[in-house]
């Protein structure tokens, strides 16, 4: 027989064993051609980066990668320059007239685009939505069934369930406690984007949306009892002991979210409120596939498993031990998940937010990360009520506008 | 008088020393010498991971440390960090191997019990005690709420948080300078403790300042430069405990240098951050250095 | 009252027995010196009664309470060591002071920086300086006491060790061998400092020596000590005189004692080629005699003053300029070494270095008669008998 | 396990009971001190066994207990030590530790001598330099060491592990600082009996400093052992991965496997800590330098 | 051919002049004491000649070459230092061996491990284990092969650190106080070992030891050091006899010999309240005479046949068992003490047990004269003169 195609890509440790490590024996069973292996995980997104800059710096990367999002445009500009980044076009037309349709949605498939290059095809997605406990809702004399669909409706509930004890925290919501995906979160739900189409300009502020987002965090505080003292393990660990009522995060932790509350309470999760229902998106997190070698044979290669890890099957596997929002529409039917989702309502939130999946920007130039520590200590210093929504606002463009320049 | 009597015996040994130091003098040169100098190259240009070419910026990069309000943040709690690490770090170790070393029975038993936490991984025991420090059931401040004191924010609070970190770093280095201190202990002639007993000397006080703390002084010296150095050079604990936070309260020097270079990849910056805080730490370590072995002369 | 009592005092270390059940006493103000050969449990005994090592059993008791469970501290003594235990950080004047700032100082006061402030630290200081000052003159070490011990010499050292143990003034002194690496004029001197404070102050002495003129000058009494038990403990010169048996008369006198083999007969005493005759002789048990080199004498051969008189066999001499020690052997005792000391003062040495045959003397009365277990035969009617028998 | 003992006395036990009295009541005091202390210091570790063997949700719990409820130390030590190549994990790091050590003290001992004992010009320049690297931070150098490395294509290698440890300037000092105070007259007589400079070192030097050598072997090696910095910088296919490494692959952003990662960390920890204690004993090995005067 | 030469050897620690200037040559085989106060500068000497120090100017030769740059181990040489030195790990044996290891295993051979396998090192180590123990024997230190240095008496050690210096065979000996803390009776046998080591081999031998009877038995010459100074060189007699200045005379003997002061007339000699007259005297320098404790004996009142005879105030009398050291001042001359040494042999020592009034003769022959600056007056048609005028 004919020597395998061995192709080399790389992933953040624990995405590896949890969800790369089953897909590759998979694929690599299915088929004789095409060896997959595993580099060494990196430790993070981060670690990811880091690594993969180094790695193109000197020329010694892997032959696949799977970036996170938020960092893709600056890894992806940096290799492109170096033409160590494959551009997919050619790869995804060679499937044919429909292919990208029938498996991906505009939305999703955009997530692995930078600057108008489909670089890298989405492989985890994950939007934001709500964990709720239930016992306490009842506690608190709210009907669980019926989640508040506004945040009036939220910050009514969160005061009572605030009501039930000093040890009961109301709620959290992910925003100062890592990125900026819970920022962008507040700008992209009412409809607004935070960087012009061409990726040259900042827009957050447009139309008012930093200043609302800002009055929003500071009610998250005053009125929904959001901490901003405590690092999101140990509220996490409140949540799961049932001392709080409402958890706002990715998808991404539904399974481990159970695993950790196991039978303590009525665990249960719904779509995340959104302002403007019409526009309104929710940014996404996850990460995308990358091709990162220049060998044909390769490129091939990787494009094949790639295809495989994005595909229904692939999909499915990761969307059902994660709990992930499948990136392959396809994986939504009867055939592949669409029975789990009905019968697992806790996971099946992640599809009805399917369409909300909007981007998760990067600012122009290298200095997101700068950008973003900064920007988390204007927001924090709203939320504790030290700076004003207006003057957090202006802070915030500022920052991003100075910094995004370089 | 014959000069060459006087040079020749003195270059044998001098040969000797050079051949003695040859190996580690080459691998010093190659592992830190050099890359040392390529950072101080590459602090006076706009180096970065990201792209290929660099230009010369001359002192850019110094210059910009004056506007960059959180070098001094950093500057200003790594300064804080050290002052409550480094009495920790230091005295208790050296309380509990005199302790130990006394001792003859649970002596063995203690020494494993204190030295456990070198041996343990940080990643890991960043996960433990984050539980243990978790500010609303963390086992320490049910300890404390069993005793009647309030909950303490440990990792949240921007006012504790060093705090934290520091009990978290004396928690890992105890034992190891432990160890150290009871080395250099069983050095210490036993003659010398019987001559203060008979001179009098005989209080656990006096034994300590008339006895073992002089004769200890060059371990003392090793641990204290070892220990400082080790403040300033805190990282770890930072990255993955608190990640600099709440709010860049923990971000110390080491970890504002690591971001600048690693993750807004702005290099050469982060390589003047770098020298700039060696040059300090040197000079610190080796004024120390030089002023332990001044003191301690007995051969 | 006893200064010092030792009560069965056993020792061992690991399986060497070095004390085996030794009882000691000493009287208040005392002068005791301890001699023994090297590693007969000397320094051991020393390190009990300091209270360093806690004795397997036994009692010690000092100014006649039991102190086996008192700290050396508490036990007030100084203590001279055998390899000095200089503190090696410190200067000599710092060592020498030591003892006096542990005694004199509150605690408080002699914590350092502390110390820099207490007033009582301050005004004790020049007294102290003042008093190791006069200890180091006395020790001639004056013009050393900035020095650390590093940078003296081993007679150095030594004296520094030695006025550490000088400057205070407890109940017991207890030295190892505090002169042994002095020169002998050094040595003269410091032995007479020693001995003038001992006769001043009363202190009871506890004196580790291995110089039989240091052991025989300043001690009241000498105690012998071998393999762990005491052999003798009686005045020097008793020891020198009067042993009780062949090791204590080995032991004591330098050059040693020689000790002839003899046969008694019933009326007669035969010693090499010698028969002394017409002895009144009633204890057939002795079978060896000792006499001390200096008994013994070169005589002419015409001379017949003496009851012994044997041609001597000189196979060696050695002159310490006083005296000629001759090593030989006498006619008819081969095997046995014959030493004998020749003094400068009286003609002796003409002898010495004009006749080619040489003629030893001696008389019965300085004999020490030994039976085969080495015990004394110290039998009075025995010695008078012979003497009478010899005049 | 008192109460057992008691039970069935044994000769030595009523010994044993009477050496356990306390001389005095101020050191049974500062025995209770340090054990209580040695409990706090523990505590992580009990916590995370405790953790090892416990299902997720029983991990968080806020009254800690350390039998679960649910006991799952079967599935997670089986899955560390089983459904991964642990084995070449461990065999990695082994490799790793040994070789840097072994290259550590070959450099550091000579050159330690030669500062504390020999006289020659630079020495202080030398020490300078050591104390110097000794500020030094590997975060500074990781760049300039890892480009190096790329340039010799040494990358992900057993060398590239190793190489930026090879010098401890750690170890130079410490030596230095032990060194120091051994007695001169004793290396004086040594070379009067023929030994040369280096035998003086092997014969006399280091077994004296064995406490030193031990207490600096243990760190060395536990600290290369939990390094995660370096290996995650140089370490690019599976099968050089450390140990270390290993223990993370149980956890990310949102999704950890407490279970496996405590087992995980338990496993990793173990081996140091039976280095640990047979290299104790070194430790207090010391050797009375009673062989000289004053 | 010398077998060790000194050049104009100096040396210094810091402001310590230590040596200054020191000449000295050593003939092949011969044995050289070193004697001189305590921190005169001996041990550095040694440390010189062997090389662990190197002098500040000068050369040191050894069998005629020059050795300044030549290491210790270079020069073969074997040295007990005075603070022995031991190898604390070592057992005693391994002590004792370290030097034959070194000589004569190669450098390969001597490595840990490979030295289990090297068939050279285990065909030495037999023969190199018998050679210790036979130094072992003869130190009586052959039960102790095992031990640790810690686990030994001081006498021990010494005696280890003595057995290393004999177990090889070197050009040179270099001794420094080897036998300071042995008792007397090992350290004759120990002294007869060296000495006799010394003739069978006829090595050159530098000795130092402040025991004036070593120092006089074992060597061929005797070198006085003061101060870095070389003050003599010359056979032990010639030194205790006939020294060149009254500080060689006082170093040598003990009793320190009595130096005492004297007015000189033109035909008389006063000492105290005696004159001798009658002297056809010359030399009117003379200020002080030195007189040995054992050359002036007591003599009865009525007792006429000395030239000096004066009344003597005993201050104080040690008994050595051997001879009586009486401590005094003659009549006449209060401020300075008199010794005198009292043999036992000739019934000296009876007139010290009878007599209540002593009086201490001598005669012009036995008297020493030094000038104002301590030289020694030794002018023959003087002495000449004097001994004729006193016959
Ligand atoms: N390292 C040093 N630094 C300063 N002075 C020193 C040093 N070593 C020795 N000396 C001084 O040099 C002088 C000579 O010392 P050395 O050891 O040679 O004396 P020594 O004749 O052997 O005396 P002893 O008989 O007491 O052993 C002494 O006065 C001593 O104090
Ligand atoms: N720690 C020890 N372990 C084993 N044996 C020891 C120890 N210390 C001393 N000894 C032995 O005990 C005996 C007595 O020792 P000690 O030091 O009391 O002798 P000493 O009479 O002082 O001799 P010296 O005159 O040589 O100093 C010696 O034989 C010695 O070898
Ligand atoms: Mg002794
Ligand atoms: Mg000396």
């Amino acid at each position: 027989a004919e020597a395998k195609t061995v192709i080399t890509c790389l992933t953040n440790s624990g995405h590896l064993t949890r969800q790369h490590e089953p897909l590759m024996k998979e694929f690599n069973e299915m088929q004789d051609e095409i060896e997959v292996k595993y580099a060494a995980p990196s430790k993070d997104y981060a670690d990811t980066h880091l690594k993969m800059m180094r790695a193109s710096a000197t020329d010694t990367l892997p032959d696949c990668a799977f970036e996170a999002y938020n960092q893709l445009p600056a890894l992806a500009r940096a290799m492109a320059k170096r033409g160590q980044i494959v551009d997919l076009k050619s790869l995804i037309e060679a499937e044919g007239e429909g292919w990208k349709e029938l498996n991906y949605t505009p939305g999703m498939i955009n997530l692995g685009r930078v600057d108008g290059v489909q670089y890298g095809m989405p492989f985890n997605a994950s939007v934001i939505q709500w964990y709720y406990n239930a016992d306490l809702f009842r506690q608190a004399g709210l009907n669980p069934d019926a989640f508040p669909q506004d945040w009036d409706g939220l910050f009514d509930a969160t005061k009572k369930i605030a009501a039930l004890g000093d040890d009961i925290t109301p709620m959290f919501m992910w925003m100062i406690n890592g990125d900026d995906w819970g920022f962008q979160t507040l700008i992209e739900m009412q409809g607004g984007a935070m960087v012009s189409e061409d990726g040259s300009k900042v827009v957050f502020d447009e139309n008012g949306h930093s200043l609302k987002a800002m009055e929003l965090a500071r009610r998250l505080v005053t009125e929904g009892g959001a901490l901003t003292d405590q690092d999101s393990s140990t509220q996490f660990t409140s949540f799961t002991e049932g001392k709080m009522g409402i958890w706002g995060l990715s998808p991404a932790g539904a399974r481990d979210m159970q695993e950790r509350v196991g039978n303590a309470f009525d665990l249960r999760s719904t779509t995340f409120t959104v302002w403007n229902d019409a526009d309104g998106t929710l940014p996404t997190g996850g990460n995308a596939a990358i091709i990162t070698t220049q060998d044909e044979e390769k490129v091939a290669a990787a494009w094949e498993y790639i295809k495989f890890v994005t595909g229904p099957r692939g999909q499915e596997v990761a969307a059902r031990i994660t709990g992930y929002l499948p990136t392959n529409r396809r994986t939504l039917d009867d055939e592949y998940l669409g029975k789990f989702y009905a019968e697992n309502p806790y996971y099946a939130t992640p599809i009805k937010q399917y369409d909300r999946a909007g981007p998760w920007y990067g600012y122009p130039g290298t200095q997101n990360q700068k950008i973003w520590s900064e920007q988390r200590s204007v927001i924090k210093s709203v939320m504790e009520g030290e700076t004003s929504p207006d003057d957090g606002a202006a802070q915030l463009k500022q920052i991003a506008e100075k910094l995004s320049k370089r | 008088m014959n000069g060459d009597s006087l040079v020749r015996p003195e270059w044998s040994r001098v040969r000797l020393a050079y051949f003695l130091s040859a190996p580690a003098s080459f691998l010093i040169l190659l592992i830190y010498v050099l890359p040392i100098l390529a950072v101080f190259m590459i602090s006076f240009t706009d180096y970065s991971l990201v792209y290929d070419g660099f230009s010369f910026v001359g002192l850019d990069n110094y210059k910009q440390m004056f506007t960059d309000r959180h070098f001094l943040t950093a500057l200003q709690n790594t300064l804080i960090y050290a002052a409550i690490f480094i009495p920790g770090a230091f005295v208790l170790p050296l309380v509990l191997a005199i302790a130990i070393q006394r001792r003859r029975r649970f002596r063995s038993i203690l020494e494993v019990l204190y030295f456990m936490p070198v041996t343990s991984t940080l990643t890991a025991m960043t996960l433990v005690w984050r539980a243990l420090l978790d500010s609303n059931q963390g086992a320490i401040n049910n300890l404390l709420v069993g005793l009647g004191f309030g909950k303490v924010n440990w990792l949240g609070d921007g006012d504790v948080v060093l705090i934290s970190i520091a009990m978290v770093s004396v928690w890992g280095v105890i034992g190891f300078n432990m160890v150290l201190f009871l080395a250099g202990l069983t050095a210490i002639p036993k003659n010398l403790y019987e001559a203060a007993s008979i001179d009098g000397a005989d209080h656990p006080l006096d034994r300590f300042f008339q006895v073992t703390w002089p004769l200890l002084a060059p371990t003392a010296l090793f641990v204290s430069v070892n220990t400082l150095v080790t403040a300033f050079k805190l990282f770890d604990t930072v990255a993955v405990l608190t990640r600099g936070g709440p709010d860049r309260a923990s971000e110390v020097y080491l970890y504002l240098a690591y971001l600048e270079g690693f993750e807004n990849f702005n290099m050469a910056y982060a390589c003047a951050l770098s020298l700039v805080f060696l040059t300090v730490l040197f000079l610190v370590a080796w004024l120390q250095t030089r002023l332990g072995d001044r003191r301690r002369t007995h051969a | 009252m006893a200064g010092l009592e030792l009560r069965n005092i056993r020792k061992s270390f690991g399986s060497t027995d070095v004390l085996k059940g030794l009882s000691l006493e000493i009287a208040d103000g005392e002068f005791l010196s301890l001699v023994g050969e090297s590693g007969c449990g000397k320094s051991t005994l020393l390190r009990i009664i300091s209270g360093l090592e806690a004795p397997d059993s036994g009692e010690v008791l000092i100014a006649g309470e039991v102190v086996n469970t008192a700290s050396p501290k508490d036990r007030n003594i100084s203590m001279v060591f055998q390899d000095y235990a200089l503190y090696p950080h410190m200067s000599v004047a710092q060592n020498i002071a030591m003892p006096l700032i542990m005694a004199r100082l509150p605690l408080h006061a002699r914590l350092p920086l502390v110390n820099l402030v207490s007033p009582r630290a301050r005004s004790i200081k020049p007294v102290i300086a003042s008093e190791v000052e006069a200890v180091a003159r006395q020790l001639r070490i004056e013009h050393l006491l900035n020095r650390r011990p590093a940078e003296l010499s081993g007679g150095q050292r030594q004296r520094v060790a030695l006025g550490r143990a000088l400057v205070r003034h407890p109940k017991l002194f207890l030295m190892d061998e505090p002169l042994s690496n002095l020169d002998a004029k050094l040595r003269v001197e410091v032995r007479k400092e020693i001995t003038e404070l001992h006769q001043s102050t009363g202190y009871t002495f506890v004196y580790v020596t291995h110089d039989q003129t240091e052991a025989m000058t300043m001690s009241h009494r000498v105690a012998l000590l071998q393999k762990g038990e005491l052999l003798q403990l009686a005045t020097p010169s008793t020891l020198y005189a009067d042993p009780n048996s062949v090791s204590v008369a080995r032991f004591i006198g330098s050059p040693e004692i020689n000790i002839l083999p003899v046969s008694v007969g019933a009326e007669d005493l035969r010693v090499g080629t010698v028969v002394h005759p017409g002895l009144a002789f009633n204890l057939s048990s002795c079978v060896q005699i000792g006499l001390r080199p200096e008994a013994a004498r070169l005589v002419g051969s015409q001379d017949v003053s003496t009851d012994f008189k044997l041609a001597y066999n000189r196979h060696l001499s050695e002159d310490l300029g006083h005296e000629v020690l001759l090593h030989g052997t006498l006619a008819g005792v081969q095997d046995t070494p014959f030493r004998l000391r020749v003094s400068q003062a009286i003609g002796q040495r003409a002898v010495l270095d004009t006749q080619e045959e040489l003629f030893v003397g001696f008389d019965c009365s300085d004999l020490l008669y030994f039976d085969a277990q080495g015990e004394r035969l110290r039998d009075a009617r025995f010695s008078m008998a012979m003497r009478e028998a010899a005049q | 396990m008192s109460d057992i003992a008691l039970s069935q006395p044994q000769p030595g036990f009523l010994g044993f009971l009477v050496s356990l009295k306390p001389r005095s009541l101020a050191d049974a005091i500062g025995t209770c001190l340090l054990f209580l202390g040695a409990w706090l210091v523990l505590f992580p570790f009990v916590w995370m066994l405790s953790a090892s063997l416990k299902p997720a949700n029983e991990v968080y719990d806020s009254e800690f207990s350390f039998w679960p409820e649910t006991f799952m130390g079967g599935v997670n030590y089986y899955g560390v030590l089983f459904e991964q190549p642990y084995l070449t994990f461990l065999a990695n790091s082994f490799i790793v530790c040994i070789g840097i050590l072994i290259v550590q003290l070959i450099t550091a001992v000579p050159v330690a001598y030669a500062l504390a004992k020999l006289k020659f010009k630079g020495k202080s320049i030398l020490f300078g330099f050591v104390v110097a690297s000794l500020t030094i931070p590997i975060n500074v150098t990781s760049i300039p060491i890892y480009l190096g490395l790329v340039e010799f294509g040494l990358l992900d290698t057993y060398f590239s592990l190793m190489f930026p440890f090879f010098v401890s300037v750690f170890a130079i000092f410490l030596f230095r600082q032990f060194f120091r105070d051994y007695p001169d007259s004793i290396i004086d007589a040594a070379r009067v009996d023929g030994f040369s400079e280096i035998e003086i070192i092997l014969r006399l030097i280091l077994p004296a400093a064995v406490p030193a050598l031990a207490a600096f072997s243990v760190f060395s090696v536990v600290a290369h052992w939990n390094d995660l910095y370096w290996p995650l910088i140089v370490v690019q296919s599976q099968n050089k991965m450390t140990a270390a490494l290993s223990m993370l692959q149980y956890q990310s952003d949102f999704d950890n496997d407490y279970g496996r990662t405590f087992a995980s960390a338990t496993v990793v920890t173990l081996p140091m800590v039976i280095i640990f204690l047979f290299a104790r004993r070194l430790f207090i090995r010391s050797i009375t330098m009673t062989g000289v005067k004053g």
